[in-house]
């Protein structure tokens, strides 16, 4: 059997790695590097009802160990997507998760009605946690009664299963993880950016025109670990984990912490060739680990505990 | 073809202030044609600093397999870049984006290339393939000050050039566009690279004419999938260009500067 | 004048640079290395009313760009602070800020009343925040209400100015500041640490014993600057922000943001000659940027924007 | 005194499986006296790794102005120091800690070395100094597997010496307990460095004798300030010891292992 393979709601992947939402575009950039088909999934960039702009730029800044970016939603709008994006991509053997966004709950039911309809589109993933849309994005994604909600109505429209997008800019992740589990999500993903900020110390100003953006990168990786750590403990749906990987290692860290899968961001725009790269180097790590089918590590780390006299978590 | 290679460096000297001339060997160079393309340099493996650091090509010596470019040392990630030495190893992506249209000047004609400071490099490969159609080359360098000048003779080499400095401290005292106006300098075709407030004045003065821009702008990913470096088209509130990949070098007018 | 100079309640500092809580113990470490007197003031080892030995190690491990800690406020009880360490800080011409914890409400204020007594102590900083506490640490720092009312308590019975440092482990850290600011805080303290993870992929255990622990370090400065931009602008008590300060630039930027003195704290274990190497070199920056008062700069990212068009933060 | 400096590589060079032998030049080794001491690297100027990493000192000499390390490559951090090339600085800060007591060692008396692995390099400079003041030195080294041996001759030509591999690949299979059980090797004084199973094997087999132990524990400042490396001492609950500056060489029975 493959050991690769993870079965989750709506995907059944032939391995558990894919690339971020927003850091891969629709696939079009990277598929000059490598095909497609040998990733587990694409996460497509956050579509919304109308083509947006986004932000002015700059958009992006680099911090110590990661990057800070206020894209801001840019996007060619639901039509665009569902009549360019969407089929060209039906050329590669990969199932589609398709990110969706809105200013608001109409704007979000409208696009994932939509958008789930589409053939080769396997799941929703809900971003309610873009830090760098002001109207609406953050609420959504850090009070539990409106995420729920959000959930509950697009649970009702989707035609596939509906992972929701977990924000790090919270006191109580976990709060937030149930409530939305108790609204019906099929799945999460975690950790979106953590809100940040860098000053240029000769103008005085905000790097990014935007002021504020979004940080990811290895720097953000300890807090996905954590998060994910705690949410998986506490709820019985399955999470794809992101936040800073890079290496075949960081998905087996990702894996113990409670991650179903994972997903890579930033570390394409380090290396192209990072998903593939990792696809081929993990079964030669699961040898050397002595673990047989990936899907066996999810939760490892407080698995093992129960156990285990010497563990303190 | 864009490919990821740990390229060798050849050489690396100091040829004005803080200015560096990085030669790199490797197979990539037979895949970089254009001048005003650019290659995308991750200058230490440690994710400190993170991201790569976009700089144009300043020669292609297919021959011997060479690539040369020169920048300047600005913040962390140019540092690391200073200290490679011969034999080091520097990962790189490319060649990026498109570059100066060759073809958009005709043969005998007259194509003035207009930089300003670290914006010089990708003209002189641009100037070598120029001169070797037969275009006759005419070149407008623009410095802060003196110590910050480099290339001068080489560029004199396919034509005439001309400096400027801020400062007056060598070739003419003031901007490009002023060394421009003095001489009345004429072309068919003007390229230009540098900072935006001079690519702002050439376009204004020049509108209409065959003008070709080459822009910077912060990025991510380098090859369009992150949507970091876009640039609004005239005219439309959504239309856009990735400055990476339908770049760095545009058409004046094609794209709001 | 001194341009490093800056005044805040209780503090006539001769330059804006400290060391963090934690990071420097009493200052016995660090005085082999330099004269403590150059130093701005000093940030003391948070104190509890016992002695505590802490966590079970490993209480550090390493992240990309950054570092958890677990150390879980070790430290000699609040009698030998006194006894020992105070009078022995006062052989250096150095203002102290007593760091103090406790698990509950009551061991606070005691050790408030206390040490705000001793003649070195020019302010107290409340560790309301502290990742690696279970009883009761974490729950102060997360509730605007409690978090007030400890503020309360402890000003009533405070001999010096009081500072609470904040933790950047909650969904809305302006409505913390203000609800502190209310309850009548002297100032503000500005980042603890992040609460984060990290796991070994040889043993699938947690490194820390403690199992998660405090981010610190150059990864989390931009959470730190983006969090004082906010509460800067919403507070008018002074902050003493950190988190991630490493070069005079760094400096510039807290201060940009909003800052009025800087605490370093991870830095000094990269480099224990840090603090002075930043005060030193903070006069030729100044002169480069064209600053003559270092205290002129607080707030000027967000100041300068009310009159400047293209600012969009 | 504790400094610290940017010192140069004399030579690298790989003396076993993954392990290194760097040699540093600098005034700071005028500062290292003990063996046992380490010293606290910081691998490379960015900010990932960020920590610095603790290293023994292996032999150190005064009159080249030159100390020895041996380190196994394992993580980020040793696999960057492991690239350095001579001439190249290391950002080193030391001696920090306290090391092995040489008079606990009756001159003309025997004193017993066990090493185990990477604990291995600090009993090199120990074993030399004890030769040095007539000590006779019984060495007893273990590893996991041939190709991970170092050391073996240098050590021999300070006194016996008996290797002890995990598969018997080289010398006695077994371990190093196992060696001085089968010898019944005796000592007036025991010095010991290794994995925390050995030091605790020795610990329990030869309570209550001079037996002296050096712990290792992840740190944060390596100099006594963050409580990173505390161990408990027998007998209280809150009473510490930090192996950074109070060790991390101990007097069996001074802390809880
Ligand atoms: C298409 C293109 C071609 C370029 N060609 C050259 C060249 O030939 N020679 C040369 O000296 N410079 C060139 N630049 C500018 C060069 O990329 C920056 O000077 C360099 O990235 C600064 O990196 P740093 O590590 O020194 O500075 P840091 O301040 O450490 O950089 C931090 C981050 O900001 C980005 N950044 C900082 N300044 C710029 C800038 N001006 N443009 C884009 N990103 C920036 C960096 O890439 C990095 O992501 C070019 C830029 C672009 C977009
Ligand atoms: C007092 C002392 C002396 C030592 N002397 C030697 C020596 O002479 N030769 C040698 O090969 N090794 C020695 N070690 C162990 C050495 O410090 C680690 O192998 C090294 O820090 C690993 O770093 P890395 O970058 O390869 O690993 P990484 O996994 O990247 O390290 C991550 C973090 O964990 C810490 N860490 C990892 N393993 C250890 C460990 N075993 N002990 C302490 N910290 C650790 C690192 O210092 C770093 O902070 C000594 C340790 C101590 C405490
Ligand atoms: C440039 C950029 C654009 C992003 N756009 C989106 C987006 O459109 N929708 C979304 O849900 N997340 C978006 N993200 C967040 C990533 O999907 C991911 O959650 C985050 O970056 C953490 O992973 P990483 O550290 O691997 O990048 C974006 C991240 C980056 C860096
Ligand atoms: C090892 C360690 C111990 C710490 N102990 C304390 C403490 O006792 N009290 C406290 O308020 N903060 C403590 N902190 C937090 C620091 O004071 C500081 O807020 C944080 O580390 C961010 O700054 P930095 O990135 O410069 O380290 C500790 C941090 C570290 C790394
Ligand atoms: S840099 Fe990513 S799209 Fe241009
Ligand atoms: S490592 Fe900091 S006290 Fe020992």
């Amino acid at each position: 059997m493959n050991r690769l393979a993870v079965e989750l709601p709506g995907l059944s992947l032939k391995n558990p790695i894919m690339p971020a939402s927003g850091c891969f575009g629709f696939g079009r950039e990277y598929a000059r590097f490598y095909d497609l088909s040998v990733l587990g999934a694409i996460m497509i960039k956050a579509t919304t009802k109308e083509p947006r702009f986004g932000n002015p730029t700059p958009r992006v800044a680099e911090t110590p160990g990661g990057m800070l970016n206020a894209i801001g939603l840019q996007n060619p709008g639901l039509d665009k997507v569902l009549t360019e994006e969407l089929p060209w991509l039906e050329q590669f053997d990969v199932p589609i998760i398709a990110n969706i966004a809105g200013s608001t709950m109409e704007e979000y039911v409208e696009v994932a009605a939509a958008i789930s309809k589409a053939p080769n589109v396997h799941a929703l993933e809900l971003n309610i946690s873009c830090p760098n849309v002001k109207k609406g994005g953050i609420t959504f994604g850090t009070v539990p009664e409106v995420a729920a909600e959000l959930t509950r109505l697009v649970k009702e429209v989707s035609a596939v299963p509906v992972y929701v997008k977990l924000s790090p800019n919270v006191t109580d992740i976990v709060a937030m993880a149930k409530a939305i589990e108790q609204a019906g999500a099929d799945g999460l993903t975690m950790i979106n950016t953590l809100v940040g900020m860098r000053i240029d110390v000769k103008t005085g100003r905000p790097i990014l025109a935007n002021g504020t953006g979004g940080l990811s990168g290895p720097a953000v990786k300890p807090i996905a670990i954590r998060m994910i750590y705690e949410v998986s403990q506490a709820v019985s749906i399955p999470i794809i984990g992101m936040g800073g990987v890079q290496t075949a290692e960081d998905v087996l860290e990702f894996f113990y912490a409670g991650a179903s899968a994972v997903a890579v961001g930033t570390a394409n725009f380090v290396d192209p060739f990072v998903c593939p790269t990792i696809i081929n180097e993990l079964p030669a790590l699961l040898d050397e680990l002595g673990i047989d089918q990936i899907s066996e590590c999810t939760g490892r780390s407080w698995k093992i505990c129960a156990h285990a006299v010497h563990c303190r978590p | 073809m864009i490919g990821r290679e740990q390229m060798t460096v050849a050489s690396q000297r100091l040829i004005a202030e803080r200015t560096y001339e990085l030669t790199l060997a490797g197979r990539l160079v037979q895949e970089m044609k254009q001048p005003g393309q650019f290659v995308h340099v991750k200058v230490a493996a440690s994710a400190d600093p993170l991201l790569r650091r976009p700089l144009s090509l300043c020669q292609i010596d297919h021959e011997q397999g060479q690539c040369t470019i020169i920048y300047r040392q600005e913040g962390k990630g140019t540092a690391l870049l200073a200290q490679k030495q011969p034999g080091d190893t520097v990962d790189v992506l490319g060649p990026l984006g498109h570059g100066f249209p060759l073809e958009a000047a005709p043969a005998g004609g007259r194509a003035l290339l207009v930089g300003g400071g670290i914006g010089v490099p990708p003209l002189y490969e641009l100037a070598k393939q120029l001169a070797n159609r037969g275009v006759n080359v005419v070149s407008v360098l623009g410095f802060q000050t003196k110590a910050a000048v480099f290339y001068e003779e080489k560029f004199a080499a396919f034509g005439e050039t001309y400096i400027a400095t801020d400062d007056g401290s060598h070739g003419a005292a003031g901007r490009v566009t002023d060394v421009i106006e003095a001489r009345a300098l004429e072309f068919d075709v003007l390229y230009a690279c540098g900072p935006k407030p001079m690519l702002k004045a050439l376009d204004e003065r020049f509108r209409g004419r065959p003008v070709y821009l080459s822009l910077e702008e912060r990025m991510g990913c380098g090859v369009g999938a992150c949507f970091a470096c876009v640039c609004h088209v005239p005219g439309s509130e959504t239309a856009y260009k990735k400055v990476c990949s339908d770049g760095p070098v545009f058409r004046a007018g094609e794209v709001v500067l």
